[in-house]
């Protein structure tokens, strides 16, 4: 490893920027996903890249990094034109990135991770005592010869962290890094970021939805637009209103706006001395009947580890509740098991004051229960099939007759549907893969409110949803509660939350910490709710 | 950054079954074919040129063995319809997403089965066959429903455990051929007993319709059409076929949508096996072989159905022709060592045919991903014509 | 036009063709060309490799032989599954062959072709070990195992006998039927001079394993086995060498291998169906070869199957031949020595 | 003859059996652990068997046989690789086309042509070979065998200790993470492949020159399946996958030297018993943890 010092003599001049892009386009099919794009990175500067789902973040970055080839437009390191073919050429190049996805091998140790895409002799021992040094001089405390597999998600965003500084790269990309970290990890990052900027003059790239982190965080900022770079400034001359206008095109509602961007007051967690305000029980606004949804003394234990421990909560019909937390807490694997795919390991649901048996597949819709799940593509809709078949999934007898399904009926419940839900689509038999994000997750919404549900589950309903299609969704969930159907909106989103619940839950570790009403909800009692101050 | 999933992964199976259904795309495919198919013949003249044989004379007796006459074509039908019988089992499973490679054992488990009825149960008349036929499918499907057993109770997978699960299947056959007490053949005077069965009654066998020298179709055929028919409308026309595919595409959404997961894909290899075993029944009782068990009569019908249902990507009305082109391939093959080429060589003569048929289209596929440059577009945009003809 | 050219075709071929069907029914019994087709083609089929250098290769050795020298095509198949060798024998049929000779009695399923109108006018050579009926259109050429093996045992007596030695072995492939009785009959033959010799039996499982047959070879060896009977196919060659070079006596499994220095037999033992085939093509040639007709063939009588010492040892071959010349003669009942030494 | 030196006798026996499967099973178990379910191993021991018994042939010389027993290995793991991690042809279709052509292709070559026979030399290492019971078994031996010595500890080395080990590893387990970390996935298993075919082709190579000294059509008679089974058996580790070839030769051995000791055994048993064995201890120990997670999957960029 060269020396900061060494480094910093290295780069100077500042005058050059680390990296510069020019008229970089890309087309997939008719999407044009990079239109034209001109960027510049300077070093010591954290750049902030913002756009919607969708507006070519992603793509500019896995050009940048050769994972996917640009069809026109230069690259230039300082002051050299450079081609990047594979992933290889970015490292020599000393491009490092953080990824959403797809990076760590779960099987390989901490170290072996690390060191994984250099090259030479593996040296065990001087690697371990590299990601110790890393993870000290950065504050990132890690177990270097522990198994991937075994780590929490914070731990292993750590370890995609300290890979990618080990390998001192001068420029560093950094795709949407807070999504699972608490608010205090958050915070821990930054500062991380802030000391590679400032004392190590590096460049780094900052993808983030979150408009209250890239105003607290970059220097630079720059807006994408369907591929096109929309709007550049310094992030000290703007404002969180004036680039959610840039990345949307059109002035936004305040509401959908704090909740499509993620506008949450980065301000650490709650002073931990003070005790927190008791927060009385659940008050339902008028005390309705019988719970349409009681969640009763669920846990599940994934792997030896208790996920979910004696989760209770009760939705009356017309209700919307809210169930708020950082990710990671178990939210997920609560969607998990309202959707059948996971088993409590003691506890029950009740639907409309029925136990429901959960082994038996499709109990619980047919039990009345419809749900949105977090991630569409894995559990809620078939990439591969159409749209057709994807609103009929869960009623295929419906659309059943003498033993064959008959294309008719099916078209014509999904024509109806897909009139209703505004689903724009190629046509009714092109695949939901063809889909825009927007429309997928209408597709599923579609689905689940036309069998009539009692009880809606919405996990992350807005998650990659465009503003417009966010109003649209917050309108159908009201209707749908106000239809009397029981809504459980689990959401990360604390404008969301607040935007749409009447009540809010706040879950912590597996467990609901409290239960507020809306109106007595603040940032400030959720916030510490959150960290799981009050118990 | 990896979110820790509680869900189970997407199996292995629909990756493979991804892999399985290399892309159509018009015109290329068809002539990539036929170039690879004459590079093939090119390579296999060489080859026999070098032993003193002539290509074009050979090449005739391709055609000649399989489809100059009625004769041909019946030789031609006969090897088809256990081919094809296996190729829509396979098809079966590969939609469900879990890969069968058993097939090979699978067949021989089900002529054994049948075998077994047929000697053993003293029944005259039609029901014998039909009793057969019903004996060797179930046998095999329960061979292979041990597989689907194994997965689910052990996590065994599935392409492993079918494959060992072949070796188990050839010593079973070896073992119950070779046991007087089971189904060795009965000893006449003092005169060395093979390793075999006796031949089976005249109402263990299939019928033919038509006669000799003119076209005959054996029943045999009529079953494998009969099942590529009703498991293709089975497939893409009825609920049970549109929780398969969903379960194969994706597993987690179909157990979402309330598909019992482990019971379907469990059937799903179950039938596939059922239908290897059939093509197992009908190698036995159908003129193609010699109407008894034989420790080696599956004859590689079982990896050759694997290989049909692959070319047909996995679309069992679709197999109907890839069968047989396998068929053709047999039959010409078995008459080309007629004519005095070494039938080693039209072991390896068949074998590069196979991949002219095999590598073209992944060629053109590769091909057009590289042109259109960007690497990871290539599995997204294609997925789509994908989905679209198997669910059309 | 194209009408006209089809025409004179067909009118061309008619007489031609009833050329032929005149042909056949004299050729059936007058001459080598059965089919009347103008030239002579042989078909042989064989179960197993027909380059193993031994039993299977000596068929179609004779038969390339006896056809380059009447100038007549042979065509030859090897290793045809059994499960096919209807088929094969129907593609050989659709070559105009006016021999079909099956190469060993495990393709017997090939001979219901016989009775299909392809193989109209075929004459069809069949060898067997006694449970093929004969049909009207086969001839049928059937020798007793027992008699060879037992001749091979007797003979492996007789040179443990010399050495003063009471070990003697086996290896064969699988554990079947016909390698079964085998094991028996050399059994009884070497008990027939040494009624307290024992005999060690190795099935490897494989005719063809080389490495195997090799490793059995080996463990009889190390227990002190002097003579040894590699009854293998392809597998032969490896074991006998090893033998070879320990200094073991080895039987050939079939053929006359006395000239072959590498590896080197002690003993042949001839029962090879090429042996048994060159007589019948001789027949054949003349025009005498009948069909519906068994030919027995008799240990000590016909010229095979027979039993010959490679070394000399005048002795041991006077003593050898007048047990063959007793077998001959029947004074004794081979099955019945079989049955009482064998187990 | 004593107890002792039956076993004796047993064990060297058991250990030339064990050679080849070990050979090729140390090709076979890196080429699963960077995710290649390699079907085609048995077309690679026969072709290299052909191969080296021709060249020694020609050459007169067992060891040239040797190296192109390797060479000829290499050669089908190359068309292997590219085929299945170039062109992306299904793994199982590329293997079991791969051993119908190997198995027509020198089955016929066999018939135009004819070898002399070779063997490479015995090794007899002074004072050690006369230890009692092991002493013969272990140290008088063809010298390729000591090529074991070198072959099991590079192959683990290279596995668990070497960079491009890490990075097989690591293709064998998510190659979509691989590859985004720089990894080329694909070139990595091709790789693989090759040094498959080496140590396959030594193993056919050894089969042919070292134990038979000739060929005969099929010479290697399944054993590409039995060191498949020996891989799952060993549950994807080194030790105890050449634990499960040393099992297989060793009941073989005994298979083929107790009848001369006055023993048998039921030969169908034994033949399946390496199924069975691998079968039984995929279900007893819960194998699937160890199991290369991307085990016989393509690998395309950009799908999941
Ligand atoms: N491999 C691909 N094939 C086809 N279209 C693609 C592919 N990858 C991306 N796209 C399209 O290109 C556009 C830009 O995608 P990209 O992933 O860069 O968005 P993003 O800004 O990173 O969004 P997100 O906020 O969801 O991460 C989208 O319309 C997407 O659908
Ligand atoms: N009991 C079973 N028998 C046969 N197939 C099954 C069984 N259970 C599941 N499958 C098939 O296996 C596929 C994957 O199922 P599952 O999610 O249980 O396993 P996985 O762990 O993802 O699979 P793999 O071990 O192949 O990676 C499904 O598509 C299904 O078709
Ligand atoms: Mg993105
Ligand atoms: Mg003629």
């Amino acid at each position: 490893m060269t020396t900061v010092d060494e480094r910093a003599r290295e780069l100077t001049p500042p005058s050059t920027p680390a990296l510069r892009l020019r008229g970089i386009s890309k087309r997939y099919g008719p999407v044009v996903a990079s239109d034209n794009v001109d960027l510049d990175v300077n070093h010591g500067e954290i750049h902030g890249l913002l756009g919607e789902n969708g507006a070519g973040k992603s793509t500019l970055m896995k050009i940048l990094l050769g994972l996917v080839q640009r069809d026109s437009g230069t690259i230039m390191r300082g002051d050299t034109l450079v081609d990047v073919h594979d992933p290889q050429d970015a490292v020599a190049l000393g491009i490092g990135m953080v990824h959403q996805h797809f990076s760590l091998i779960d099987a390989l140790t901490v170290w072996e991770n690390v060191i994984l895409g250099d090259t030479g002799r593996i040296d065990r021992a001087a690697a371990c005592r590299q990601v110790e040094e890393v993870s000290r001089r950065y504050g990132l405390p890690i177990d270097p010869t522990a198994r991937v597999e075994r780590l929490s998600a914070g731990e292993r965003q750590r370890v995609e962290l300290i890979k990618c500084l080990r390998r001192d790269p001068s420029v560093l990309i950094l795709d949407e890094p807070t999504s699972v970290l608490t608010q205090a990890e958050s915070a821990e990052l930054f500062t991380v970021l802030r000391h590679v900027v400032r004392a190590e003059n590096r460049a780094v790239i900052l993808i983030s939805h979150k408009l209250a982190e890239i105003t607290a965080a970059t220097d630079q900022v720059t807006v994408l637009r369907k591929g096109k770079v929309v709007f550049h400034s310094a992030t000290s001359e703007t404002t969180p209103p004036e680039l959610a206008r840039q990345m949307v095109g059109r002035d936004v509602s305040l509401r959908a706006e704090g909740a499509a961007l993620g506008m949450l007051p980065v301000d650490g967690p709650a002073p931990s001395g003070e005790p927190p305000a008791e927060t009385p029980p659940e008050t339902p606004a008028e005390p309705a009947a019988a719970p349409a949804l009681r969640l009763r003394d669920l846990t599940v234990v994934i792997d030896g580890v208790t996920v979910l421990s004696d989760l209770s909560l009760d939705v009356a019909p017309g209700e919307i509740v809210g169930l708020y937390g950082v990710e990671g807490n178990g939210q997920s694997t609560l969607g998990d098991l309202l959707s059948g795919l996971v088993l409590p390991s003691s506890g029950a649901v009740e639907l409309a004051g029925r136990p429901v048996e959960l082994e038996r597949p499709g109990a619980l819709h047919r039990a009345g229960l419809g749900i949105i799940p977090e991630d569409r593509h894995s559990s809620g809709v078939v990439l591969d099939m159409s749209v057709a078949e994807n609103l009929v999934m869960k009623s295929i007898g419906d659309v059943s007759g003498r033993g064959f399904v008959s294309r008719r009926k099916m078209h014509a419940v999904a024509r109806h549907l897909a009139a209703e839900f505004n689903i724009v689509a190629p046509s009714l038999d092109a695949p939901v893969r063809s889909l825009s994000g927007g429309n997928q997750q209408r597709v599923v919404l579609a689905r689940e409110l036309s069998a009539g549900p009692g009880v809606l589950v919405a996990a992350q309903p807005t998650h990659g949803l465009d503003v417009g299609a966010i109003e649209d969704m917050y309108q159908r969930l009201r209707d749908a509660a106000s239809g009397g159907v029981a809504v459980l909106l689990i959401s990360t989103e604390l404008e969301e939350v607040m935007a749409l619940a009447s009540r809010i839950a706040v879950i912590c570790s597996g467990r609901i910490t409290g239960v507020l009403p809306a109106a007595e909800a603040t940032a400030e009692r959720l916030g510490m709710l959150v960290g799981g101050v009050a118990a | 950054m990896t979110a820790p999933s509680t869900g189970a992964p997407p199996g292995t199976g629909r990756r493979l079954l991804g892999l399985l259904t290399p892309r159509p795309y018009g015109w290329q495919t068809p002539v990539a074919t036929a170039v690879g198919v004459v590079v093939a013949l090119a390579l296999s003249s060489a080859l026999i040129t070098l032993t003193g044989g002539s290509p074009s004379a050979s090449v005739q007796a391709l055609f000649q063995g399989s489809m100059a006459d009625w004769t041909a074509w019946s030789s031609t039908l006969l090897y088809a319809a256990p081919l094809l019988l296996v190729a829509v089992g396979a098809c079966v499973s590969a939609r469900s997403g879990s890969f069968n490679i058993g097939q090979e054992g699978q067949v021989l488990i089900g002529a054994l089965a049948a075998a077994w009825v047929g000697l053993r149960l003293a029944i005259n008349g039609p029901a014998l066959i039909v009793i057969m036929l019903l004996a060797a499918a179930l046998a095999a499907g329960a061979w292979a429903g041990l597989s689907s057993l194994m997965h689910r109770l052990r996590g065994v997978n599935v392409v492993v455990s079918t494959m060992l699960m072949t070796f188990v299947a050839q010593q079973v056959v070896a073992y119950a051929v070779n046991m007087p007490w089971l189904l060795q053949e009965s000893r006449v005077g003092n005169a060395p007993v093979s390793p075999q069965s006796n031949p089976l009654p005249p109402s263990g066998l299939l019928g033919s319709f038509g006669e000799y020298p003119g076209l005959q179709i054996n029943g045999g055929l009529i079953l494998a059409v009969a099942a590529a028919v009703v498991i293709a409308v089975a497939i893409t026309r009825t609920p049970w076929g549109f929780r398969l595919t969903m379960l194969g595409r994706n597993p987690l959404a179909a157990k979402h949508a309330g598909v019992r997961v482990n019971a379907l894909g469990g059937a799903a290899l179950a039938i596939s096996g059922a239908l290897a075993g059939l093509a197992g029944a009908v190698l036995l009782a159908s003129p193609v072989g010699v109407n008894r068990l034989q420790p080696g009569m599956a004859m590689n019908i079982g990896w050759d159905g694997l290989l049909v249902a692959l070319v047909a990507r996995n679309r069992p009305l679709a197999a109907m022709p890839v069968a047989l082109l396998f068929g053709v391939l047999r039959s010409g093959g078995g008459f080309l060592a007629a004519t005095g080429v070494p039938s080693f060589l039209v072991d390896v003569v068949k074998a590069l045919l196979v991949l002219a048929f095999v590598a073209p289209p992944v060629v053109v596929a590769l091909a057009r991903r590289r042109r259109s440059g960007g690497r990871t577009a290539g599995a997204r945009q294609e997925a789509a014509p994908v989905a679209e003809e198997a669910i059309a | 036009l194209t009408g006209c050219a089809s025409n004179d075709a067909t009118a061309v071929k008619a007489p031609a063709a009833a050329g032929d069907s005149t042909a056949d029914a004299g050729g059936q019994a007058g001459q080598p060309d059965v089919n009347g087709d103008g030239k002579v083609v042989i078909g042989v089929l064989s179960p197993g490799d027909i380059n193993d250098g031994g039993y299977y290769q000596s068929f179609v050795d004779t038969a390339e032989k006896f056809a380059t020298s009447q100038g007549w095509t042979l065509i030859k198949r090897g290793s045809v599954n059994t499960s096919d060798a209807l088929n094969a024998a129907r593609a050989l049929c659709q070559q105009k062959v006016d021999l079909i000779a099956l190469g060993a009695s495990e393709l017997r399923d090939a001979i219901p072709a016989s009775e299909e109108p392809v193989c109209g006018n075929t004459a069809w050579y069949v060898p067997s070990s006694d449970n093929i009926p004969q049909t009207p259109k086969i001839m049928l050429s059937v020798d007793d195992a027992n008699q060879s093996l037992l001749a091979a045992g007797y003979a492996a007596g007789l040179l443990l006998e010399e050495r003063g030695d009471k070990k003697a072995g086996f290896i064969t492939g699988p554990e079947v039927d016909f390698t079964q009785s085998a094991v028996r009959a050399y059994r009884a033959g070497i008990r027939l001079v040494l009624p307290d010799a024992t005999v060690v039996t190795t099935f490897t499982g494989d005719l063809n394993d080389s490495a195997k047959a090799k490793e059995a070879m080996q463990a009889q060896i190390s227990q002190g086995v002097k003579v040894v009977y590699p009854y293998l196919g392809g597998a032969t060659n490896a074991a006998t060498e090893l033998a070879n070079s320990a200094g073991v006596y080895t039987l050939t499994p079939g053929t006359d291998q006395c000239a072959s220095t590498k590896p080197k037999f002690d003993v042949s033992v001839m029962f090879s169906p090429g042996d048994y085939f060159a007589s019948a093509l001789e027949s054949f040639a003349e025009g005498k070869l009948q069909m519906g007709v068994k030919k027995v063939w008799q240990l000590g009588v016909d010229p095979y199957p027979t039993v010959k010492l490679c070394g000399d040892k005048p002795e041991v071959k006077k003593k050898l031949d007048a047990f063959m010349a007793d077998v001959g003669a029947k004074k004794f009942d081979p099955a019945a020595e079989v049955k009482r030494l064998g187990s | 003859m004593s107890a002792a030196d039956n076993i004796s006798t047993i064990l060297s026996s058991g250990i030339r059996l064990t050679v080849p499967l070990a050979f090729a099973a140390c090709g076979e178990y890196l080429a699963e652990r960077a995710g290649t379910m390699n079907i085609s191993l048995e077309a690679m021991m026969l072709g290299a068997a052909f191969g080296s018994v021709a060249t020694a042939s020609a050459t007169g010389s067992a060891t040239a046989g040797l190296v192109a027993g390797v060479l000829i290995g290499l050669l089908i793991g190359l068309v292997h690789g590219n085929l299945a991690h170039r062109l992306e042809v299904n793994t199982f279709v590329v293997g079991l086309v791969l051993n119908a052509l190997v198995l027509g292709l020198t089955s016929y070559l066999i018939t135009i042509s004819s070898f002399d026979s070779h063997q490479v030399s015995q090794v007899s290492v002074p004072w050690l070979r006369d230890i009692p019971l092991i002493g013969h078994p272990l140290f008088v031996e063809r010298w390729p065998v000591y090529l074991l010595l070198l072959v099991v500890p590079l192959t683990w080395w290279l596995v668990e200790r070497s960079r491009w080990g890490l990075e097989l590893r690591a293709v064998g387990e998510q190659p979509q993470a691989a590859d985004v970390t720089g990894i080329r996935v694909n070139l990595r298993r091709r790789q693989a492949l090759l040094w498959c075919g080496a140590l396959a082709g030594l193993g056919g190579a050894y089969l042919a020159v070292g134990e038979v000294g000739s060929f005969n059509q099929n010479m290697t008679a399944g054993r590409g399946y039995i060191v498949i089974a020996a891989v799952i058996f060993g549950a994807w580790r080194l030790g105890r996958t050449l634990l499960g070839c040393v099992l297989f030769g060793l009941a073989d051995a005994m298979r083929l030297a107790l009848p001369a000791l006055g023993l048998t055994m039921n030969s169908q048993l034994l033949v399946v018993a390496p199924y069975l064995l691998a079968l039984v201890a995929m279900l007893v120990f819960t194998t699937r943890n160890r199991e290369p997670k991307s085990l016989g999957q393509p690998f395309v960029r950009g799908s999941t």
